[in-house]
């Protein structure tokens, strides 16, 4: 029973590192469609950024977070600037193509700069433990999960409830007729990238910390994972993202515990299929009939 | 341009002053990709030595290209490198599935093949008997892992083991070999566990082995993953002895798991720091002084790969099958120890050592024999 | 014009291809093309035949399939498996057939439950299923495990492949313009539309998604027996990824599209050799470019049509 | 006479909202069926009911099925296309990127007897079917008028002409029943008039049964022999052109006083 | 108000515009009437800025606004309800309406339109909280328009508000257009229902492929044979 409860809290933490990447991810899907296959290696820079600043500048955990999100949202304005915007009204696979291209130029730029192999992080957060009757948390990973859901209930209200996220939603359904509502489309969408990006930079740093181990091509799994994730819990649904890495986390965990760690990978794909053929458009996803 | 089979012709002599091509055929790209750098560096470290002296007959090129960490494309570059560079000998890959790719076509073509660290089990054989052309300096996995089996058992004193490998060929021959040899001396295997490389959380891995009562565990990967287990496992109060392989073997292990978590930890390696010769030492001051990082093991073994085939192009002064005569025979210093080869495997006899780690810092290194 | 298979236009084809062959096999023998070009070569018509039956999935059917590598990889197991049996022709074509079977299977159970789904999410549920068929490989005895198959025959020979080309493009044209085709193509444009044209769509996704498993298996097992080795680590998510950029990169829909650029990225990535820490930010960078100013790919939608050309040509002399 | 098309009681629903509720309606072959009523009324979710885009939540649905009668509620779309069902949509739905020719060659899927394996081999049987496939499909354009366009792209075609085209693309699936939804939804008077000389002919060539809907009132009142009325999902009126111009439920709900 | 000059627009190789001038006086209702694929939408798009213009020239209010971008225009006072009225999906009737106010930034002013826009249109405040997507196509029309007033346009392009939409429905359309226009909203009208559009308009302009080929008030067009003959099944 207590090795059940610590599992748990197990799944839960991996579950939020990959539902603090799967949101921005969503996000981003939500408003344009697009499949951001770069978003992993965003995180990876926030990643590298924290790593810079805090071992050659030597800032501390909050001033090294924000630093993170504002170049990596940036840096995710870039990125839809230079690569996806001029593809908006392309097939939705030419720019996937695109966004793999871009994962590769950022990978292999910080390859060649970083160097490939890994990099270790200072110690920023204290990495207390305590232990809550049969079960151990450590305090990191109770900031991993709370920041994680703050930044989900932050992101769900941004775009039910501001201006700027209904913006974003018009233009997510129809963006001729938001521009007729007077809606400036492209920094709509520069602003969805901002602030997805900003969410895989403190996903970044978090996770530098939490496993202090770092390196250019940490994006590739994660963001798989967090696409996977993002699918699951419905691909646009910021509640489903959060859903969907949680569950992911905690059934890799399951897996693990009672199954074999051999197929965790193969159980948890079978899963999702099986999921998804019971439910096609995710948990969360809205199940719309294309009305005719 | 030469022929597409290469069989009739078996090498040439080489004229003083003629320069000679090396391939050097690394995982530049890729998940792979800080082996396949490291030993290229070190390979190029070699080369640019050579050339440096000047007691040596011939001029050194090392010709790189990147099989990007597959085994396929490690083909068509080894291609590359014996028909439009025309080179002597490649060195490299560094990973096992790459390096067996090159050996058909090396073999057809009479140009040696000298993997760094080509560790699998019979990475060499093709069927009963060796690749001809093929060669490694490294010893096998399941060398290792038997060694230490034998130092857990033995020296140690353990009777429960537990056993955590990455899902790579690395680990599942050095775990299989492990298990068998700890067996055999008495112990038991209580829990066995994979992971993926490019895993950071072992946590769920870790409560669950647990309780199941083992007093030593065995992790049969590389240090970037090691590392985070190691810490991952200490902070968890598991504080039986952690044994484990060449994988280790890195500056990065201490980074990654901590100082105060590297207790208790031996693993088995032919390359040591502890009681370094000055040759060993040389090597890390050029190696820091030109990539501004220190070398790991993996440098090493290509620093000794790269020098092994230098040193016999430069006694034979031939490439081909005369080349491949010489390393066949070759009883060759190098800074991850002297060895000879193993006719039957074309993998080096060399003793290997369990390194013990206190406190991040390698303290001894004990010689363990196999038998 | 269509009098049957023995057509103008088709005996054209083949004598194209026969010169193509002998062109190319002249090339090798004179050591025009060295081993080194030769075996891009041979890459290089593996990559057709992987990108073009994938583009009859994606491309024709509209079917987003991220699982590509799967089907390659039981192709590529089957033939290595067996080849190291028997280590000749028959070994190599039972290899083939046996992959089929599995691809086959594998293909039924993926396909029927699956694609219903759309879009993006049939794709996570192709990723998964071919990492699920990884996975096994990787912990199966048969196979080897992690370590992978090594010491396969090479019998992987330059008529073999073309022979593996031409019959994956004469399939898959084929099979474009007839009337199953015009039914997957119908069911890409608009599923409701097809269905209510009277098409079973399912049973054309199906079809479709069945033959492109079976062409990668055909690849998968000449790429066994051309390269010595095989490890489960070449059938990873990438690999589709790769595949699909050549598609895309090419031009979706189109078999002429999916053929140039499998020879061009092949071409691309020999010249990218020599740029060895650059190599992948350049490759990255072409892919961005090239999409951005030519998003319908290199080639688009058009094929080349031998009935066109030739109409053309009449049409000219006719007015001359 | 048997009806062609009985329709018992039928209810959808879409969470809960009942856009077509207990209707009920009788088809004779051969007749000229007009379906009004307000936007929302629920016309086109009673099409879908029909032909199988969505299931009925409740009542049935009879086809006449070589003499018998046969329960088609709920049957997969091309199932009831087979039957000898065909439709047009009310939002043009052309295979976009395929020739005009094309799309109608799709149509005729349900005649073709060769198969996958056929059209890989290119055996005799493919060349035979496809060229009379494509004699077909020519007949069917030149109904329409669309035979000078045959190779141009759908997507090409003006918004007149695909209406037109989608007509030809039904008839190639030769129907005994046609749905036709709002086909001049779109059009002026003079390309409703023309559309309306087009829908007597095909009628009477191929011996259709049409049912269609239109808020076009002149077209409907021309060449409807019956018309239902549908309003917030129920039938609330049927008869011919002058009891519906007449009933006063209808001018409350749909017409308003004159017309 | 609204000047366009020779204004030509191209899709692609396909000239859509191929010359275009009107003019719109304030406080009139002008129509604009012409067949499918005319190419009247377009005209609207490329006034408000939405389709590319190849060249030409466009004044509203003095103010050049040729090169300006859709939201400027909007600002200007120039809005516009698309054909197939493009409501947003997804997004409750209030929140659609909320949106139409988009670049305003005064408060209560929004909310006091907004009173006004639900007295208008009933039915809208009683779907307030409804998704706009399951309103019939007559609700969607009324939301629409609703939508464009919440900016306070000075100038309404309408986009063949009365598609698809039934008899009864047409007529309430048209008297609301009417009522719009008497409130101190200029019109610019485009339709397929011409007589209905004619009858209702101060001025009038008949497009055919791209050209301006007839224009006048809207009585004169009404009468003329031309018109009766092409437009109105006479
Ligand atoms: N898939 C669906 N999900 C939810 N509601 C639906 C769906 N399809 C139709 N409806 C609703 O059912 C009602 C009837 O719609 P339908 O399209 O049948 O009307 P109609 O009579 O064809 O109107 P119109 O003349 O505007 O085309 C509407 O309120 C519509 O919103
Ligand atoms: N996005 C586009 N790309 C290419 N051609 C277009 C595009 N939009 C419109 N056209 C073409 O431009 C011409 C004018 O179209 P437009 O939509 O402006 O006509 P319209 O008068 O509004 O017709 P309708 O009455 O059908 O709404 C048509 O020939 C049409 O096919
Ligand atoms: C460089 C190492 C990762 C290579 C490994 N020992 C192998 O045999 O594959
Ligand atoms: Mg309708
Ligand atoms: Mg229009």
């Amino acid at each position: 029973m207590s090795q059940f409860l610590q599992q748990i809290v197990n799944g839960l933490s991996l579950g939020s590192i990959y539902a603090l990447i799967a949101l921005g991810y969503t996000m981003v899907y939500g408003i344009i469609k697009l499949i951001n296959f770069a978003h992993g290696d965003v995180y990876m820079i926030g990643a590298y950024t924290a790593f810079i600043v805090t071992t050659y500048f030597g800032f501390s955990f909050f001033p090294a977070l924000i630093t993170c999100m504002v170049v990596c949202g940036l840096l995710g304005v870039l990125i839809e600037r230079i690569a996806y915007r001029p593809l908006r009204h392309s097939p939705r696979i030419t720019a996937l193509i695109t966004a793999i291209g871009v994962s590769y130029v950022i990978e292999y730029t910080t390859a060649y700069f970083m160097g490939s192999e890994k990099r270790t992080y200072p110690q920023l957060l204290s990495n207390a433990s305590f232990q809550l009757g049969p079960i151990k948390i450590s305090t990191q990973q109770i900031y991993i999960f709370l920041i994680t859901i703050v930044l989900m209930l932050l992101l769900q209200f941004i775009i039910q409830k501001t201006k700027m996220g209904r913006a974003m939603r018009a233009v997510s359904t129809d963006e001729n007729a938001a521009k007729l509502m007077g809606i400036n489309v492209d920094n709509t969408i520069s602003f969805t990238f901002l602030i997805g990006s900003a969410l895989a930079g403190a996903a970044g740093i978090l996770v530098g910390i939490y496993y202090n181990s770092i390196n250019p091509l940490m994006g590739m799994v994660p963001g798989l994972k967090a696409f996977v994730a993002a699918v699951f819990g419905g691909i646009g649904s910021i509640p489903g993202a959060m859903i969907g890495g949680l569950f992911i986390g905690m059934a890799e965990t399951m897996v693990i515990a009672y199954g074999s760690s051999l197929y965790r990978d193969a159980i948890v794909y079978a899963i999702l299929i099986i999921v998804l053929i019971v439910k096609p458009t995710g948990l969360l996803g809205k199940n719309e009939r294309e009305k005719v | 341009s030469s022929s597409s089979t290469g069989k009739e012709e078996t090498g040439k002599k080489l004229n003083e002053g003629d320069t000679v091509k090396i391939g050097l055929n690394f995982e530049l790209s890729g998940d792979v990709s800080s082996y396949g750098q490291a030993e290229r560096n070190a390979a190029q470290l070699a080369i640019e030595q050579y050339n440096e002296r000047s007691d040596t007959k011939f001029k050194a090129e090392g010709v790189e290209v990147d099989d990007k960490g597959d085994a396929a494309e490690s083909t068509t570059q080894a291609i590359k490198l014996i028909e439009e560079d025309g080179v002597a000998a490649i060195v490299g890959p560094a990973t096992s599935g790459a390096s067996i790719a090159t050996y058909e076509v090396a073999t057809q073509n009479n140009t040696p093949v000298i993997s760094p660290s080509a560790t699998q089990v019979n990475a060499m054989m093709n069927g009963e008997t060796p690749y001809e052309y093929a060669w490694r300096v490294c010893f096998e996995d399941s060398y290792q892992g038997a060694a230490m089996a034998i130092y857990s058992a033995d020296t140690l004193k353990c009777k429960k083991a537990a056993i955590i490998n990455e899902t790579s060929d690395y680990g599942q021959g050095l775990a299989n070999q492990f298990e068998t040899t700890f067996k055999e001396h008495g112990g038991e295997v209580v829990a066995h566990e994979q992971y993926n490389a490019g895993d950071t959380d072992f946590a769920s891995m870790l409560t669950k082995i647990k309780d199941s009562g083992f007093d030593v565990l065995y992790i049969a990967g590389y240090y970037s993953e090691a590392g985070l287990i190691i810490k991952q496992a200490r902070e968890d109060g598991i504080d039986c002895p952690i044994v484990g392989a060449d994988g280790f073997e890195s500056e990065k292990l201490v980074q990654l798991a901590g100082k105060e978590n590297l207790n208790e930890v031996w693993y088995t390696t032919a390359y040591t720091t502890v009681n370094a010769s000055d040759e060993l030492n040389a090597f890390i001051d050029a190696y820091t002084k030109k990539y501004d990082q220190a070398p790991n093991m993996f440098s090493a073994l290509a620093y000794d790969a790269t020098n092994l085939v230098l040193d016999q192009l430069e006694a034979t002064g031939a490439t081909g099958e005369e080349l491949n005569e010489a390393i066949k025979k070759a009883n060759f210093e190098g800074i991850t120890g002297s060895f000879t080869f193993d006719e039957k495997t074309h993998t080096p006899v060399k003793s290997v050592m369990v390194v013990n780690q206190v406190d991040g810092v390698q303290t001894e290194a004990t010689e363990v024999k196999v038998d | 014009m269509t009098k049957g298979i023995l057509n103008k236009i088709n005996l054209m084809w083949v004598a194209i291809i026969v010169v193509l062959y002998l062109l190319l096999s002249y090339m090798m023998a004179a050591g025009i093309i060295n081993s080194y070009y030769k075996i891009t070569l041979f890459n290089m018509c593996i990559n057709i035949m992987l990108a073009v039956s994938l583009n009859l999935v994606i491309g024709i059917c509209g079917q987003f399939s991220l699982g590509h590598a799967g089907f390659m990889c039981i192709g590529a197991y089957s033939a290595g498996i067996i080849t190291k049996m028997m280590p000749n022709y028959a070994g190599l074509i039972l290899g083939i057939l046996v992959g089929f079977v599995i691809s086959t299977i594998a293909a039924l159970i993926v396909s029927i439950p699956t694609l219903r789904l759309k879009g993006d999410y049939l794709a996570i549920a192709t990723l998964g299923f071919s990492e699920i068929i990884r996975i096994l490989v990787q912990n199966m005895k048969i196979t080897n495990g992690a370590a992978g198959l090594s010491g396969i025959p090479a019998l992987t020979t330059w008529p073999l492949l073309m022979l593996g080309v031409v019959l994956t493009i004469v399939i898959c044209s084929n099979f474009t313009r007839s009337a199953p085709g015009r039914a997957c193509i119908a069911v890409r444009e608009d599923e409701i539309a097809a269905e209510a044209m009277g098409i079973n769509t399912t049973k054309y996704k199906v079809i479709a998604f069945v033959i492109g498993a079976l062409l990668a298996s055909a690849a998968g097992a000449l790429f066994a027996c051309n390269f010595y080795v095989i490890k489960p680590t070449q059938f990873t998510f990438n690999k589709s990824i790769d595949i699909l950029v050549m598609v895309v990169f090419g031009g979706m829909g189109s078999m002429t599209s999916s053929v140039l650029a499998a020879i061009a990225i092949g071409l691309l990535n020999m010249v990218l050799q020599n740029f060895t820490d650059a190599r992948m930010i350049i490759y990255g960078a072409i892919l961005v470019i090239m999409m951005i100013f030519k998003p319908q790919g290199l080639f688009g939608d058009r094929e080349i049509s031998l009935s066109k050309i030739v109409d053309k040509a009449k049409a000219k002399k006719e007015a001359n | 006479m048997e009806p062609i098309l009985e329709v018992k009681n039928l209810t959808r629903n879409f969470g809960g909202l009942a856009a077509v509720s207990n209707v009920s309606m009788q088809i004779m072959p051969g007749e000229l069926i007009g379906l009004i009523g307000p936007n929302g009324a629920g016309k086109t979710t009673l099409f879908n009911l029909l032909t199988g885009v969505y299931e009925p939540s409740e009542g049935l649905i009879e086809m006449q099925v070589d003499g018998k009668p046969k329960q088609i509620g709920g049957m997969k779309p091309y199932k009831i296309t087979n039957l000898g069902v065909a439709r047009t949509f009310q939002n043009i739905r052309l295979f976009k990127s395929m020739t005009v020719l094309e799309n109608v060659e799709v149509a005729m899927q349900r005649n073709i007897q060769y198969g996958t394996m056929s059209a890989i081999l290119r055996l005799p049987k493919f060349y035979s079917e496809e060229r009379w496939i494509k004699e077909k499909a020519i007949e069917y354009l030149k109904d329409v008028g669309l035979y000078q366009k045959r190779n141009e792209l759908a997507t090409n075609l003006p918004y007149g002409e695909q209406r037109r085209l989608e007509i030809a693309r039904a008839l190639a699936i030769q129907p005994k029943i046609l749905y036709l939804d709002e086909p001049a939804a779109g059009m002026n008077p003079q390309e409703t008039a023309d559309l309306t000389k087009l829908i007597h002919e095909i009628r009477e060539k191929y011996h259709l049964t049409i049912i269609l809907i239109e808020h076009d009132m002149s077209l409907v009142m021309n060449i409807c022999e019956r018309i239902y009325v549908l309003d917030y999902g129920k039938m609330i009126a049927n008869g011919n052109p002058e009891e519906i111009k007449n009933n006063e439920f209808v001018i409350k709900a749909y017409l308003g006083e004159e017309i | 108000m609204l000047e366009v000059k020779d204004l030509h627009v191209h899709y692609g190789m396909i000239e859509a515009l191929k010359g275009v001038s009107l003019q719109v006086e304030e406080g009139q209702i002008v129509s604009l009437i012409g067949a499918n694929g005319a190419g009247k939408t377009t005209l609207l798009q490329s006034i408000s800025g939405i389709v590319k213009k190849s060249s030409g020239d466009v004044h509203f209010i003095g103010k050049d606004i040729y090169k300006e971008s859709p939201q400027k225009i909007v600002a200007d006072g120039l809005t516009q309800v698309p054909e197939g009225r493009r409501i947003f999906a997804g997004m409750s009737v209030y929140e659609n309406l909320i949106l139409g106010a988009y670049l305003r930034k005064d408060k209560k002013e929004i909310q006091e339109d907004l009173q006004k826009v639900y007295q208008q249109f009933p039915i809208l405040e009683q779907r307030k909280n409804q998704d706009a997507s399951t309103l019939s196509g007559g609700e969607q029309q009324m939301l629409a328009m609703g939508r464009a007033l919440m900016a306070r346009p000075k100038l309404l392009l309408l986009d063949e508000p009365s598609m698809g939409l039934a008899p009864i429905l047409v007529k309430e359309i048209f008297s609301i257009i009417q009522e719009i226009n008497k409130t101190g909203t200029t019109i610019l009208l485009v339709e397929q229902n011409a007589k209905m559009a004619l009858s209702i308009a101060d001025y009038a302009y008949v497009l055919e492929t791209g050209n301006v080929v007839l224009s006048g008030t809207g009585k004169d067009l009404i009468e003329s044979e031309d018109i009766q003959k092409a437009y109105l099944g006479g």
